[in-house]
């Protein structure tokens, strides 16, 4: 690949990111009455000290600690030391609620976030791949019509809605799977086998939820794979006598999903998004559990360091996806992109 | 071909003798082109058929439902009916005695507002920023938008949403729906601007260029004119995100309860535990059945609108066009 | 030219549905094509001349399809029926017995693959042994001069039309192939570059002892390769002969038209005439002699009785009924003063 | 002489290679696609560009009509220039309006040359709308109607109210013709404008255009790749012939004088890949190179000498100007300088 491709790529992520810390810097600064008046009371509730005899040195130092911003100090000089403890330190702050720091909350989550959401969006696509291509080849069939509608119906379900039928359907009435929490109550982490199991078994509905939602791209790949099908270079493979799996994977497949490529970054985005509705709906203790919970207890130095390693991850994720696609791609990373 | 040497520019349109249509044939042809067409092609198409029938119950419901219907309150009626028993409250009660249908019809106007609050956003800043950024490739305009745009792409959606919410509590169907629709329009500008792109390097775009059309009428006709149907496309389906992001926003209990929502009765009554208590059940599955109704409305007319807007198509069902002159290849 | 027969097409029939009823594409059509020799079918844009070409390797696409015979006769070994090849048969026919070049060389390539993956993977599939093929289709690019190591490394997207269009030549001989279509294989492409490709191809013609069908609505350039036209209008061949008789013996009203239209350097230009009419729409059906709506010389027993390929002259057929007269009713006026009929 | 209709002096357009311009990791040089062409179109007249795809003569017929840019020399218009008439620069005698409406275009593809959303009347009534707005409709539809039947597309009533994919080529691409026709021009670049149509309804489609160049007196810069139809519409208007190679005219002159005494050696290796009917066969490719050169990197010295089949050491190391070999015949090659050192030389061998 290009380096100066890479080169530039790399470069957009690091911009992006810096960008984001912005963000939530932004935010705080955005609260009503500024990061000190809304963080205050949150305090002060959390100390226990309703009176209010706490100082107002006292207190800025408070929200320094916790959300590693001084009010009291100019503008330029948050930022700069907002920027410095978060990326230099390594410092997100520290949860109000919890007063642990918000890095170590958030890293004891992550892990498990990330498994539902790998999945969900691999078995997501790769199913809904699947499908669109086996409706393109099959265009006008019963099995196409048929599949396009139920398509059709799976977009029109909100995920959420999917996961509540799912508990009720499969976790409650036939108890299949279980419905709450990452592994059994009283099964001990580890790497034994009854562990793995149960994790497995309580992933499943979630990632189920969470993978319709990329069900969308079935469509979009039956369309792109019905226009490939009718360009030349598939007609003269055929032509060319090359077997019908490689034709199918390596001129329609290979073709036909390049296109989605934005939908697919976006869907990354998208399904780490679902995480705040179906963790909460199975109570599955994950990062997007942990920025529900901080959002109702006003936990603000919480709730921005989710933020930010939710994009971190996404961004991360974008910039190996690009990266790949300039390698699957020879048009990209030469730079006769067709944008 | 001999003779024509001596014609010459105008000689050629005075020899002309032709009758021009009347202004009522030219009235009808544009009618019968530009209105009528479109309409013959949306009946013939089932899912633009019954696309329409459910957003018009739909409209009939948050206009004069809401009239018909009295704003329900703890109390109007016993608690947690069986739906399809009684008149009064024919989806049945809530732990409260409020109708569910009365609630799933009061809902049903901030859901428009929102709606058309974030498919205005989503769909407007995507074209406005589309178009500047596809006429302006290469340039540092460019070159910010979308950088913009990718990094709102990164930012997951909906945390983003749930956090500014939390912090400005909007309350205002309008707002939620504005807000909704900030992490919408990126994807969207960025495929308005491929599409610009490729609009601009067609030959026509150039000829009207060329021929001193102004550029406001080329925007309309050459560039618009192609991005339309696209547009469309997208707020039918931006419409079902906007439903499926704020009931999920309500459903959270992030959105403060000043309004009614489908969302809300569907946290009330999840917090209540319906899935175990059957006799809380409707007042969890019809709200469900309402939301999934409405967005199934939508991307069915999205996909009817592919059709609608075929050239080809219209040509087809225009009838003051004729009708086999279809030529192959 | 030997009598020996490669390709053999009888009663070949294309038809395609559409949505105004059953369109004919190619119609009741008889041709033989003789080994080693260059075969050039003429014709005009939707003549159904790339339907023949697509019908020998029983490739019309969906939701078209062909009747009639086709028996391919290889040089060794037993006659091939290639519309009744089963599935597999027919894959391993293709390629390796006849193959075949398209105009669109940009498009014929798969974009996202290498040349040096589509040379390989045409020899992994039909089992042959692929160092030994890389190193024939070395030979066949450099005969076709270009720069082996930089065409392989190459993304089809970084070549050329001209590089493109030869590399596709030399694909389609990586299979050491006995017949070798080529559909418009220089449309696309400027004149100098078609005119170096027309020659390199006879010299590959040559070096492979290829027989070739070149397609095309270029009646000069065709000349400049083909031993033998096969001249088509309206979904059917009105006139078959060896280049030179057809030039200056037509005995087709249509062949002659199309002679008088072509402008080349020599002709003054006041004596380049043009076609009057239209081209016929496939799904009308015209009675008898379907030139004749555009035809000077069409009377009534052209509206009413089609006339079917008849012998002019010695290898020579044409679907006139008044073939005989047709020389002296309407002159090929671009003819250069030179040139005199024998 | 009189003051040319259209006249361009030392007009070169160099392009981006890569299109963005805020790219600041790269450093690609420019590419010149028309590198430093001079070319007057009279009144009347007829010039045909030929040469290979990417030689520039696209580029060059662009910046003629006024549609692109050039990054340095002029085109005027009249004696008026066209750029600064368009950025109100110095005194300007001709506005810029009256420039747009007198220089039109024919594309290649007649597909995409209409949009495909407009009916073919609409597409026709907006130019005319635009610049003869005394006109009531009834007036511009049947001027319409009338240019349509001219050019043979008749009943025309039926035509007005189709949409462009229900015509075929060849009335697609009249129809853009009588769009072009609509403004009254006095100069129509033609863009490979006919290479699209089947081979049958070239000369038809030549003919059109040269009737009713005598009819609007209008000039035509027509741009071929093919010789053979250059010389038809050229010769039949006593037009002139211009060879581009490379970005650069290399020889330009009378219809006659271009194909009976052709002095460029890439102008003889046109002449040799066009094929005659009733011509005999020449084998050998006169050309020592198949391939042009990257655009992008064009040979130092004359830029043929890669291909020419007399090239000489003198051909790489200097670049030939333009030599007067009769009226209004140049030819940019040393072997029209009969004193050139050129003749000394070695011959280039590969």
């Amino acid at each position: 690949m290009h380096p100066r491709y890479v080169l530039k790529r790399t470069g957009q992520m690091v911009f992006t990111f810096f960008a984001t810390v912005t963000l939530t810097f932004v935010l705080y600064q955005a609260m009503p009455g500024g990061p000190a008046e809304a963080m205050r009371a949150m305090i002060l509730a959390e100390s226990g000290d309703v009176g209010g005899s706490v100082s107002l040195d006292l207190l800025n130092e408070m929200v320094e600690h916790y959300a590693n911003v001084n009010p009291d100090q100019p503008l330029h000089v948050q930022y700069y030391n907002y920027l410095h403890s978060l990326l230099v330190e390594g410092d997100m702050g520290t949860s109000i609620y919890q007063g642990e720091p918000v890095l170590d909350l958030i890293l004891q989550r992550a892990p498990w976030t990330m498994f539902i959401g790998v999945y969900a969006l691999t078995m997501g696509y790769a199913v809904s791949l699947f499908l669109g291509a086996a409706m393109a080849y099959k265009e006008r069939s019963l099995f196409d019509s048929v599949s396009s509608t139920g398509v059709i119906l799976l977009n029109s379900v909100p995920y959420y809605i999917f996961a509540i039928v799912l508990v009720y359907v499969l976790g409650i009435k036939y108890s299949l799977f279980p419905i709450n929490g990452r592994y059994g109550t009283f099964v001990d982490p580890g790497f034994t086998l009854e562990y793995m199991g149960s994790v497995v078994r309580h992933a499943v509905l979630p990632v189920v939820s969470m993978g319709i939602l990329a069900t969308g791209g079935a469509l979009t790949m039956r369309g792109n794979a019905i226009r490939v099908l009718g360009d030349d270079y598939v007609r003269v493979a055929e032509l060319r006598g090359l077997r019908r799996s490689r034709v199918a994977m390596q001129y329609v497949g290979r073709n036909s999903v390049l296109p989605l490529y934005t939908q697919f970054m976006i869907g990354i985005a998208g399904v780490l998004s679902s995480t705040v509705v179906v963790e909460e709906i199975f109570a599955y203790n994950g990062m997007g559990k942990l920025l529900y919970d901080a959002v109702l207890l006003h936990d603000y130095p919480l709730l921005m360091g989710t933020l930010l390693v939710f994009t971190t991850i996404t961004l991360i994720a974008i910039y190996l996806a690009d990266l790949t696609y300039g390698y699957i791609d020879p048009r990209i990373s030469t730079g006769e992109s067709n944008e | 071909m001999s003779d024509t040497d001596e014609l010459d520019f105008e000689e050629l349109f005075d020899d002309a003798d032709r009758e021009p249509p009347s202004r009522s044939a030219r009235l009808k042809r544009t009618l019968d082109v530009t209105v009528l067409a479109p309409l013959r092609i949306a009946l013939h198409d089932w899912r633009a058929v019954v696309a329409g029938g459910i957003l018009v119950l739909y409209a009939l419901m948050g206009t004069v439902g809401v009239w018909l219907a009295k704003k329900p309150s703890s109390g109007d009626h016993p608690k947690l009916e069986a739906p399809f028993q009684h008149v009064a409250y024919p989806l049945g009660t809530d732990l409260y005695g409020r109708s569910i249908l009365d609630q799933i019809i009061h809902a049903t106007p901030d859901m428009f507002r929102m709606i058309f609050a974030g498919a205005i956003v989503a769909v407007g800043v995507a074209a406005v920023v589309g178009l500047l950024s596809g006429f302006m490739r290469g340039t540092w305009v460019d070159a910010l938008l979308m950088m913009l745009a990718d990094m709102i792409i990164t930012i997951p959606g909906l945390p983003l949403i749930i956090v500014i919410t939390a912090i400005f509590q909007p309350t205002n169907p309008f707002v939620v729906g504005v807000f909704l629709g900030i992490d919408m329009w990126p994807g969207l500008a960025r495929t308005v601007r491929s599409q610009v792109l490729s609009i601009r390097e067609e030959s026509y775009v150039e000829a009207s260029r060329i021929m001193g059309l102004p550029t406001p009428s080329i925007l309309r006709r050459d560039v618009a004119g192609q991005l339309m149907p696209f547009i469309l496309v997208n707020a039918a389906l931006t419409s079902r995100r906007v439903i499926f992001e704020s009931v999920a926003l309500y459903f959270l209990g992030i959105l403060p309860f000043t309004t009614y929502n489908w969302g809300v009765l569907m946290n009330l009554a999840y917090q209540e535990n319906a899935l175990t208590r059957s006799e809380l059940l409707p007042w969890l599955v019809f709200p469900m059945i309402t939301i999934i109704l409405m967005s199934f409305a939508f991307v069915l007319l999205s996909q009817a609108m592919d059709a609608i807007f075929n050239v080809r198509l219209q040509a087809r069902h225009a009838e003051t066009i004729d009708e086999d002159e279809e030529v192959a290849g | 030219m030997t009598d020996d027969v490669a390709i053999e097409i009888r009663d070949l029939e294309v038809t395609f549905d559409v949505e105004r009823g059953e369109s004919n594409v190619v119609r009741n059509v008889d041709l033989d094509v003789y080994r080693e020799e260059t075969l050039g079918i003429v014709g005009e844009s939707g003549s159904g001349k790339s339907m023949v070409a697509l019908s020998l390797l029983d490739a019309i696409p969906e939701p078209g399809g062909a009747s009639g015979e086709v028996i391919y006769h290889p040089e060794n070994g037993d006659p091939v029926s290639v519309l009744d090849l089963d599935p597999e048969a027919l894959r391993r026919f293709r390629w390796e017995q006849i193959a075949m070049v398209f105009q669109g060389a940009m498009t014929s390539f798969n974009p996202v693959m290498s040349i040096r993956e589509h040379f390989r993977e045409t020899l992994q599939d039909h089992g042959y042994d692929v160092p030994a093929g890389m190193e024939r289709g070395t030979g066949i690019l450099e005969q076709l001069y270009l720069d082996p190591d930089r065409v392989f490394e190459s993304y089809p997207h970084e070549l050329s039309g001209g590089m493109r269009q030869r590399a596709l030549i030399a694909l389609s001989l990586i299979l050491e192939p006995e017949v070798l279509i080529l559909d418009e294989p220089t449309a696309a492409l400027d004149l100098l570059m078609q005119r170096s490709i027309i020659n390199l191809l006879r010299e590959i013609q040559a070096t492979f002892e290829l027989t070739l069908v070149f397609i095309t609505h270029d009646l000069p350039l065709l000349t400049k390769i083909a031993d033998r036209m096969a001249v088509m209008y309206a979904f059917d061949f009105v006139e078959i002969a060896g280049t030179q008789e057809l030039l200056h013996h037509s005995g087709h009203p249509y062949t002659r038209a199309l002679l008088s239209t072509t402008p080349d350097l020599t002709t003054p230009p006041e004596e380049i005439q043009t076609i009057e009419g239209t081209k016929p729409d496939p799904v009308e059906y015209i009675s008898g002699c379907s030139y004749h709506p555009r035809c000077p010389m069409a009377d009534e027993q052209c509206r009413a009785t089609e006339p079917g390929l008849m012998d002019v002259r010695a290898n020579h057929e044409a679907s006139c009924h008044y073939h005989a007269d047709v020389p002296d009713e309407i002159t090929i006026r671009n003819r250069p003063r030179g040139v005199i009929d024998e | 002489m009189s003051e040319p209709l259209l006249s361009m002096d030392g007009v070169t357009v160099e392009f981006n290679s890569s299109g963005g311009t805020l790219d600041l990791l790269s450093n690609e040089q420019p590419v010149r696609a028309v590198d430093d062409v001079s070319l007057d179109v009279g009144e009347n007249d007829v010039v045909a560009l030929i040469g290979e795809s990417g030689c520039g003569k696209s580029t060059l017929g662009k910046a003629a009509i006024g549609s692109q840019r050039p990054t340095s020399g002029s085109v005027s218009y009249r004696g008026q220039d066209v750029w600064d008439a368009r950025k109100d620069r110095g005194a300007v005698r001709i506005p810029f309006e009256e420039i747009r409406r007198s220089l039109q275009i024919i594309h290649q593809d007649p597909g995409s040359a209409l949009n495909p959303n407009q009916r073919v009347l609409t597409s026709l009534m907006l130019p005319l709308k635009k610049w003869q707005p005394e006109l009531g409709y009834e007036e511009r539809e049947e001027r319409i109607l009338t240019l349509l039947e001219h050019v043979g597309m008749s009943p025309p009533e039926d035509f007005v109210n189709r949409y462009p994919h229900q015509l075929s080529g060849g009335e697609q691409q009249r129809v853009v013709l009588v769009r072009a026709l609509l403004l009254n021009p006095d100069m129509i670049l033609a863009d490979e404008a006919i290479s699209a149509l089947d081979v049958s309804l070239r000369v038809e489609m030549m003919d059109i255009m040269l009737d009713l160049q005598s009819v609007f007196d209008t000039s035509f810069l027509f741009i071929s790749h093919d010789l053979s139809n250059a010389r038809y519409i050229a010769q039949q208007a006593g037009g002139r012939i211009a060879v581009m190679y490379l970005g650069e005219i290399v020889e330009i002159g009378p219809v006659e004088e271009i194909l009976e005494n052709p002095q460029h050696p890439y102008t003889k290796v046109l002449k040799w890949a066009t094929p005659e009917l009733y011509e005999e066969r020449e084998e050998d490719v006169p050309i020592r190179e198949i391939d042009v050169p990257d655009p992008t990197n064009p040979p130092a010295g004359c830029r043929f000498h890669t291909r020419c089949p007399n090239a000489r050491e003198a051909c790489r190391e200097s670049h030939p100007e333009p030599y007067a070999v009769g009226p209004d015949h140049d030819s940019q090659c040393f072997r029209s300088d009969e004193s050139h050192e050129y003749w000394e030389s070695e011959p280039l061998h590969d």
